[in-house]
């Protein structure tokens, strides 16, 4: 038993988070700089979920909340689930199916396939060739309507939904972490009645709360991520308990992020909005269910 | 205690709503500032020529001079009536023009208050400071005297429709070396005169109602001082003792509107069978009845005292976090349609969006619980 | 319109308050002087609903606020209502029938009958000679069980219960501001770090909330009065409206008054404690239920 | 990062559940404090007998001296087994041993830890005072010394076990005139010796497992201070770092029991059907898991580094936040049944009521968040 990344993984983390930081820096989030997407790619950071890499879920969980800390492309999550479970080892765009037959995909510029839950199930399908992507939410991701879906590859093994729920989680606490620690460095030197901000309870406790909420998230996280690589039987519910504190902690801290930034909070050129916008978005992609939950 | 109107009240009441049914536009208000300029000026010029501008304001500038209550059944009907948000006009009518009343010379009365109600001026805010969000006492942009003009340097954040305002209500330090609440004055500027840059700040809902307003010797006359040289403090103070309690109405309205459409769109999907959701509406519901009442009780203080009641901060707080909630309830009663929210979308999620300014604009939460802990319960003061 | 007490109805809450302190202070709620019930009888406090006295129920709630903040007898609610609606003169017993069929009655001692809520209906029955009485978990209030229900009298108009409910929301209300006060008083004097503890942002948020919590329920109950008085159509809503927010607040503003007061709060000897049960008491007394709230 | 355990600590857990299901005693541990001395004392000595108690104590002192996973997994056996709580023995057991290991002579530990962990001597704590609740440098019990003695004047509060205990672990001002965490001193005192008064606290859930300690001229031998003189904030504050996060673990598992028992209780009376109650409870199976994770977490950190990670607070706050949780759904499912609870009654309600001790006693949720502020994201310090 030990739930602290070995030296291998604090390896992985900080390379992930030292490439993040010199090529992907959070604020730049809503226009990334062209080519990011080859880049990635080459990093390894999609291919490493391949099913030959052998990669833990351990080891990626915590590579994907570094990424998630800098909000990195969310067709990270379906591409690398689509290289491990559909074989594609390209691009591979979100799809959300509407109860009304149509779909959204989310991140569908210059992907070839996607990849989405059904009915409970993994499955992937090829995208037509042109597809008029608009704006979302997520300032970093676009949104494009599929008005009937084409058939779909299904993926029968279980496992692949908790890989894709698992990495979504990730995500979201590396969302979770950089509104806690943007809040956290604003409250230090931003001041206020002659002192900064976080010397004031009312704001200190709200941080205190984020940081909570960040450590809880993040320590079911490492647990979901050691059950699935141990095949244990409860791992669904521990990876489902994971997604719902990850994308508590995402919107959470991400509201708590820009009531402590005050007026600056609120505005479109700082970065605490786009944590929130992001945790909203994630908060869609393989949520947890009450099923799962009370299993 | 009753909540029964008299014959006369009643009457008026009817009236409100007689004019409004026939006059409130078809068309929308246009979303953004620049584009709504002359839509904002057309209607309130329309509301002061059929005689609903100003129902509290003294007769002698153009108001009608009518009680509070009658206010308090004018904004009524007006939210009922899905009547436009006045807009650009919203800081001269709710803010500027009552702060006049109290403090301004005849002069500057009789010159400012007409055309703040024909529409004719527009006016915007200039208290907070990119230093001093919540501490209004921390300002410091500053004026010098030259002969009898003020010489203006710093600059204003926050301030809402500045690119289309002629006059700005601007509290400066007018007394070298002076600190907090001392040495401010409460100053008419006007937006037209050289050195003024106004650069416009982006939302996170994407419009760009607000702006940073640069002043780099900007002379403004002393007779545009209000309340006299030094007093800016107490004259700022002083405008809430005007609105006394009326100013909650039109959100409160809004609110009681907002939690019966929820209900009607939860009940249309199926999701009030989910108790959660239910529950959540249920106490919403309770909450927006409460908060009424409760402005009610604060309008029914200051008539019987002339006084609002200290409980205008509680009103304050418990609106602003229950507006959150409700909003909250909206964009999770949309599910996945949030993801399509763009930029210049005017809808829920833009409501959602620009909801967190509630808990931070004019005082945030944590500061308004201060008061409540010190003013109104006695508790010692932290800061 | 009017939310503000007349003269004449600030003349009777002052009364009572006075009348209370003197003779029915809080701290003695788990052990009452001997005689009180006789005392409030003669006072008028029962008397003063029946049908003939013609007051408002705007005035009542005023009344059995202050009643409620001093923890009055509960008995106090249902003998009213029983003056009211039932012709009882004399001293009535809460009963709240429960699914099998059998009751609990509350404050049955010295007893002639019982008045509860019967499927949504206001109803009365006449108590057996000697019940077993056992203490509750409200210190001020006993409880007993009656296996089963004798013939019940119903009455038939549908402000009797609404008549009930607005008195316990009242009730709550008192039990909300005595726990606010409390909490308050305390965080004046109590000293900690050096400093009086209602300096620190922690405690004196606590302390707005609470504020908070008894201002909104209180409005809304001389709302639900008026609104009961003038007989208007959603005057259902008002009641059941005031109710969950007294509840609500009184629960709430228990439990942060203990938390105020620290250790001494878990005593059984300081009085936060009586607070917190009396409202837990209330909150099964008329309830509001969501049918009248959604309604 | 994995969960498993190696096949070494597997066979010792099922050691620990062999045992424990063959020695669990049938009767319930008597629920107030006097009444259940002599079985607490009977129960620490059987453990003993049989190698269980002080798990990772030295064996020099009577302990096994062994890992910390170790004793993890006894503390879950334990818990799971539903093995009587340590009752009287838990001041010893979990605090004032520990702190004598780290800080003791080598007289002190031979003579008290083989007593504590044989059960034959109970005792209490002496750290919080009337006038500091959560202040713990604001201590104001004082003692002179004469000769080679300590003549001790005060009082303590919220002391459990004083009635029965024979030792009690005291937190003194020994430096006349000295202010906040100089001049403490951690001291043994003997709770047999005259001077010494205790006075029943009765909790508002009837029970009196706590006290108020006074001391008028109590004659303590210098021989009995611990760490040395002056020293007693160094040697309070060393106790957590003996403990390394395992103190979490018994809470931790019977909250999981807890869970699980109120799941199954919701689906018994039908109530699983309401969302609400489905969803409150998924969200607190959810952070129950999530919190053993957490505690796993910060033990692995422990013995990676030798130190508990600075989580623990978030661990404390989060643990007693949630028991506070637990116990208030325990006590919704109950309905009306909550009405006839009376003193001394052993249940959800007993456990409810006496829960808001969570986020008071060690330190308030406030001071939590203070200390989580400050230590953890480094904030400055308000105090």
């Amino acid at each position: 038993m030990d739930l602290t990344p070995s030296e291998d993984q604090t390896a992985y983390q900080t390379a992930t988070a030292d490439w993040c930081r010199d090529h992907m820096p959070l604020e730049e989030a809503r226009s990334r700089r062209p080519g990011l997407w080859s880049s990635l790619t080459e990093m390894g950071w999609i291919g490493m979920t391949a099913p030959d890499t052998g990669l833990d879920h351990a080891t990626e969980a915590l590579v994907f909340a570094e990424l998630g800390r800098f909000l990195a492309p969310v067709a990270l999550l379906s591409s690398a689930v689509g290289a491990r479970w559909t074989g594609s080892g390209d691009k591979a765009a979100i799809a959300l199916p509407a109860p009304d037959g149509s779909a959204r995909l989310i991140d569908a510029d210059g992907a070839a396939s996607a990849v989405g839950l059904f009915d409970g199930e993994l499955g992937s399908f090829a995208l037509p060739g042109s597809l008029a992507a608009a704006p979302s939410l997520d300032l970093s991701a676009t949104v494009a309507r599929l008005d009937a879906l084409p058939s779909i590859a299904r993926v029968n093994d279980p496992r692949a939904v908790l890989h894709l729920r698992l990495l979504s989680a990730a995500f979201a606490i590396g969302a979770a972490d950089a509104a806690r620690d943007m809040a956290t460095g604003y409250a230090k030197i931003r001041e206020q009645f002659g002192r900064p901000i976080g010397w004031f309870q009312a704001i200190k406790h709200i941080c205190a709360d984020m940081a909570v909420r960040a450590a809880v998230a993040r320590s079911q996280l490492y647990y979901a991520a050691c059950a699935l690589d141990a095949g244990e039987s409860d791992a669904a519910f521990h990876v489902a308990a994971a997604k719902r504190l990850a994308d508590q902690a995402a919107i959470d801290n991400g509201r708590a992020n820009i009531q402590v930034h005050g007026g600056i909070g609120m505005t479109d050129e700082a970065a605490p909005h786009l944590c929130l916008k992001r945790a909203h978005l994630l908060q869609f992609i393989a949520p947890a269910d009450m099923t799962q939950l009370l299993a | 205690m009753d909540i029964g109107f008299s014959p006369e009240e009643t009457r008026f009441r009817e009236e409100c709503r007689d004019w409004l049914h026939a006059n409130v536009p078809a068309e929308r208000r246009p979303p953004d500032a620049i584009d709504a300029i002359d839509f904002d000026k057309a209607w309130q010029r329309r509301l002061f020529d059929a005689g609903w501008a100003g129902i509290n304001w003294p007769s002698e500038y153009g108001g009608r001079g009518l009680s509070i209550v009658q206010q308090v059944i004018w904004l009524e009907e007006y939210a009922r009536a899905g009547a436009p948000w006045i807009g650009a006009n919203f800081v001269g009518i709710n803010h500027g023009g009552p702060t006049l009343i109290i403090n301004a010379s005849e002069e500057q009365k009789a010159y400012h208050l007409p055309r703040i109600l024909k529409g004719e001026a527009i006016w915007c805010q200039g208290f907070s400071e990119p230093g001093a969000g919540s501490d209004l006492a921390g300002i410091r942009t500053k004026a010098r005297i030259e002969g009898d003009e003020l010489v203006v340097n710093g600059s204003k954040i926050w301030t809402s429709f500045a690119h289309v305002a002629d006059w700005q209500e601007l509290v400066l330090r007018t007394e070298e070396g002076s600190e907090r609440h001392k040495g401010l004055s409460w100053v008419i500027c006007d937006m037209h005169v050289p050195g003024i840059t106004i650069r416009p700040i982006r939302k996170i809902s994407g419009q760009t109602e607000f702006a940073e307003v640069f002043y780099d010797d900007v002379r403004i006359p002393l007779a545009n001082v209000v309340g006299g040289l030094g007093n800016g403090w107490k004259v700022a103070m002083s405008t809430l003792s005007f609105e006394r309690g009326t100013g909650f109405i039109a959100d409160q309205v809004a609110q009681s509107r907002e939690i019966e459409d929820l209900i009607e769109k939860a009940r249309a999907r199926g999701l009030i069978k989910d108790m959660r959701i239910a529950e959540s509406l249920a106490q919403m519901r309770s909450e927006v009845a409460a908060l009424r009442a409760m402005t009610y009780r604060n309008i029914s203080e200051v008539m019987r005292t002339g006084q609002p009641g200290p409980e205008a901060s509680v009103i304050r707080l418990f609106t602003s976090e229950l507006g959150q909630r409700l909003e909250r309830m909206a964009v999770l009663l949309m599910g996945e349609e949030m993801i399509d929210f763009a930029y210049g979308d005017d809808n829920g999620i833009s409501d959602y969006l620009r909801g967190f300014a509630q808990t931070i604009a004019g005082g945030s939460a944590q500061i308004q619980r201060d008061i409540i802990g010190e003013r109104l319960l006695g508790l010692p003061k932290s800061r």
